[in-house]
């Protein structure tokens, strides 16, 4: 640990949208804690919402005795999220991208597209019990830059 | 009922005002709720008033793409106008913001319908 | 679980005080998941804030490396909170009395007072670290009578 | 500096008003600081106007009991004003709101110098 890093905040949730709410309270809480501005919470809140629904919806298919961990971490500039689910896993590399004509006016397939436009970098791997586990990174030096656009 | 949307009317124009989060679960299913609504009961020329709303997600997004959907297919037409810096920024980088009619301001928008 | 229930909340977070701002905030949401006013809320809150106090700084004292774990669980009207650290332990039954005159100018040793006025009912426990597992329940279908009065 | 306290005089009477949260790790310490300042700068009529605190926990009433002994101590009296009711009654469980002199409002507690 070093001084810029408050520790790591761990939740373990049932498997509900309303419980989003309380994951977006608890990245307001570390963004005041480790100074992130209203920009970037913004941004860094889009993907968080889009992780926990995919764990809630995909992962734990609203089953509401199955869990959804999130965890913040991280020291000096980077903000690490971990999102875990204990559902059966996916490939991720077999997510379609919405920016092709034909997904275009597809009511579904953009929130991982978001997760990774807005963070600077993100993998996915499996869980001991199978889940997927999502791990997020924001460079919070780059801040005005927020989006996470390269230019 | 419906929290998270309104109605009014300017001449034969629908305005469907969105407000709030229009998020998984609760506003999504309100916004569709209420842009089938007005579907249903005729309107055949929509603007959907952004103004309010603060957040948006990839199921709102989704949501948003259905309606527009749904409306060309009942032959209405489903416009967007005043859509804050950050949901614009949300449709523009999934390359949506080419696919809906959108205006900065009600009037821009209520005259598109007469030409 | 029941209808009544939203299924189990729990927290990890690090030893500092400013972290108990973010108990609160998952308590406002428990709260409102749990339909309990804001007067209830209000005391749920004081009791919830000395436990996680006493956590930090007796339990961890103040060991930014050890964990308190907050759990809010129960089913319809019993609200159950569930704070553990990682510390040494102590004995509850030689805590002294607050309201014993000799006490009653002292600086200090009044949380635990606090939280067993303004709860229903609440044990303590050694975790199987060795530290203290404060267990506190809520009858939530005594509206009106917060402050946990017996009449 | 100090975003929980604020100094204001009423003739000899040093009125220290609290906000917000007075609790441990923060809105206890800065109370200790302000009403040590005003007793240090030679401050013997104290009035603490507790209208703006939201919460109190063990830790700011313990802060409190320790101001009014250091008060008494230095020959100065320390009194309470505008409870709020959640504040009162936790002060009132501990048996404390005896102990303190507690005013209903500013004209009571100023004129309870002149007695
Ligand atoms: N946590 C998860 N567990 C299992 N499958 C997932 C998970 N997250 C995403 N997926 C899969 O990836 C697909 C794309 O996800 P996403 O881009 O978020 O779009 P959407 O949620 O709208 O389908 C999902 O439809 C699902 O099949
Ligand atoms: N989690 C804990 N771990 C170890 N000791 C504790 C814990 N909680 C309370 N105690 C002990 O009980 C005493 C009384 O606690 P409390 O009534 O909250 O008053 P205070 O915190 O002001 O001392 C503490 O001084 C401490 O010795």
């Amino acid at each position: 640990m070093t001084a810029t890093s408050p520790g790591p905040i761990v939740l373990w949730l049932a498997s509900r949208y309303e419980n989003i709410e309380l994951v977006q309270a608890a990245l307001a809480h570390v963004c005041r804690q480790r100074e992130i501005d209203g920009e970037m919470e913004h941004w860094i809140g889009m993907a968080l919402r889009e992780a926990v629904a995919n764990a809630v919806k995909h992962g734990n298919r609203l089953d509401p005795d199955k869990r959804v961990l999130v965890k913040f971490d991280g020291v000096g500039n980077d903000l690490t999220i971990v999102i875990g689910d204990e559902g059966g896993g996916f490939d991720p590399e077999r997510v379609s991208d919405p920016l092709a004509p034909e997904n275009q006016m597809k009511t579904s397939g953009r929130g991982i597209f978001y997760i990774r436009t807005f963070m600077d970098d993100v993998s996915f791997s499996r869980g001991e019990s199978g889940g997927t586990v999502l791990t997020m990174h924001k460079d919070l030096s780059k801040r005005g830059n927020a989006k996470g656009e390269n230019e | 009922m419906n929290k998270n949307a309104s109605v009014r009317k300017i001449g034969d124009i629908t305005v469907v005002e969105l407000k709030g989060k229009i998020t998984i679960g609760a506003g999504d299913l309100q916004m569709r709720e209420a842009i089938h609504a007005v579907l249903n009961e005729g309107a055949r020329k929509i603007i959907v008033d952004m103004s309010g709303v603060s957040t948006i997600d990839s199921s709102g997004v989704g949501e948003l793409v259905g309606c527009f959907t749904t409306s060309t297919h009942k032959g209405a037409k489903m416009k967007l106008m005043n859509l804050p810096a950050k949901i614009s920024d949300v449709l523009t980088v999934t390359q949506l913001i080419t696919v809906f009619d959108v205006f900065p301001n009600e009037a821009e928008a209520v005259a598109s319908f007469a030409s």
